[in-house]
């Protein structure tokens, strides 16, 4: 129970896709952003190539910033659209 | 955050000529209006490394892209004496030489219609979460990046 | 001046939807376009004098609106990178609520498209010998005066 | 022959037409714009509270211009095309 609670939800985009080769999957015990992308690019290390920014809860984001579980974290490549 | 409830922008595949028509003839009862502007986004045949495009697939996050487009329509009323704004974005796949993107402002004058307009087309490039993978004619694919 | 023949502009009446979507559709052939822009011109049901206007009947010095049309053109695509250029405007009646000017200009990126129509209708508005005497509710005349 | 030879056509449009009365009609023995002004003055003297430009032969000419036979003088009210 406590397991599912202290989840965050990750989204990935566009060509990061193909870098996680998956779109959305939860992670555990994770309390910052910059920890966030610590492990985010131990398990995908081409990550550290890829421009693109972090939104938390649909919001970008600068800088490290504080995660509560049950928070989307979402991966964004630059935006491509129109 | 007004409780508005935000306004349908996407459309399935490509934006017709027709459906443009459409919403133009849907402003004649609105006789206050003295000027429209609207801007399309085509798809280019661009060459990729020696290969044409033959298409482009979008996709967004849908969640971010409606809150998006509705800070966009609310800042782009705030900042002009808009009479209407319509916003329209492809999802999915769209040819080379079809519509993707339909932005329409109107207004009782001309500036206001044609700055809301271009103002509505940069933030829509820079801030909404849209991305366009093309698709080449032998079927490989390569991301889209936007000219800034 | 060029020997290029002076395209045709004017129509008789009202431009409809149905004349802008046609003309959109047409580029679809044109895959190295990425944006259009397109101004429309919408008659106003102004109050003058406490009356309606019902309606604007355009007349012009037809030759020398040929060539001045045919100068913007010249000056738009000398000073845009433009893919294309239409231009159109009514002659005659045209009520209110209905087109009486199209300005449709396409290019590769967004910015070129956007900058040339703004600029062709600036001067259109400010060079063009077509003046419209705006009919009232009650059948009376009264002479249109543009926003600068 | 020689006098019509030594004719200028006139066009007026819009507003200025229900001043002067006619479209498009004939002047004799006019030098140059300065004297044509006064005389359109002279015969319509609703002009001269009227803003006009003058095209000779469809370009629109600022001071005296001197006219010569077979020239066309074009009375412009303020554009309001579009």
């Amino acid at each position: 129970m406590d397991k599912v609670k202290s989840k965050i939800t990750l989204l990935a985009f566009g060509q990061l896709t193909d870098i996680t080769g998956q779109s959305t999957w939860q992670m555990e015990d994770i309390t910052d952003t910059d920890q966030l992308k610590n492990i985010l690019i131990e398990k995908h290390p081409a990550l550290a190539n890829s421009k693109y920014l972090l939104a938390v809860n649909m919001e970008i984001i600068r800088g490290n910033v504080k995660l509560n579980p049950g928070d989307v974290v979402a991966l964004l490549p630059p935006f491509s659209g129109g | 955050m007004t409780e508005k409830k935000p306004k349908k922008v996407f459309i399935d595949g490509p934006i017709s000529p027709d459906f443009v028509a459409k919403s133009i003839a849907s402003h004649s009862t609105k006789k206050d209006i003295g000027a429209h502007s609207i801007f399309l986004g085509q798809v280019r045949n661009d060459m990729i490394d020696g290969k044409s495009v033959a298409a482009i697939e979008y996709t967004t996050y849908p969640e971010m892209a409606d809150l998006k487009f509705h800070e966009i329509r609310e800042a782009a009323f705030e900042a002009y004496p808009l009479t209407c704004l319509h916003i329209y974005h492809s999802l999915g796949t769209v040819l080379a030489g079809e519509i993707s993107l339909f932005v329409f402002t109107s207004a009782i004058h001309r500036a206001e219609a044609i700055k809301a307009c271009e103002y509505i087309v940069e933030r829509i490039k820079h801030e909404v979460p849209v991305w366009g993978k093309e698709i080449l004619e032998d079927g490989s694919g390569s991301w889209k990046v936007n000219t800034v």
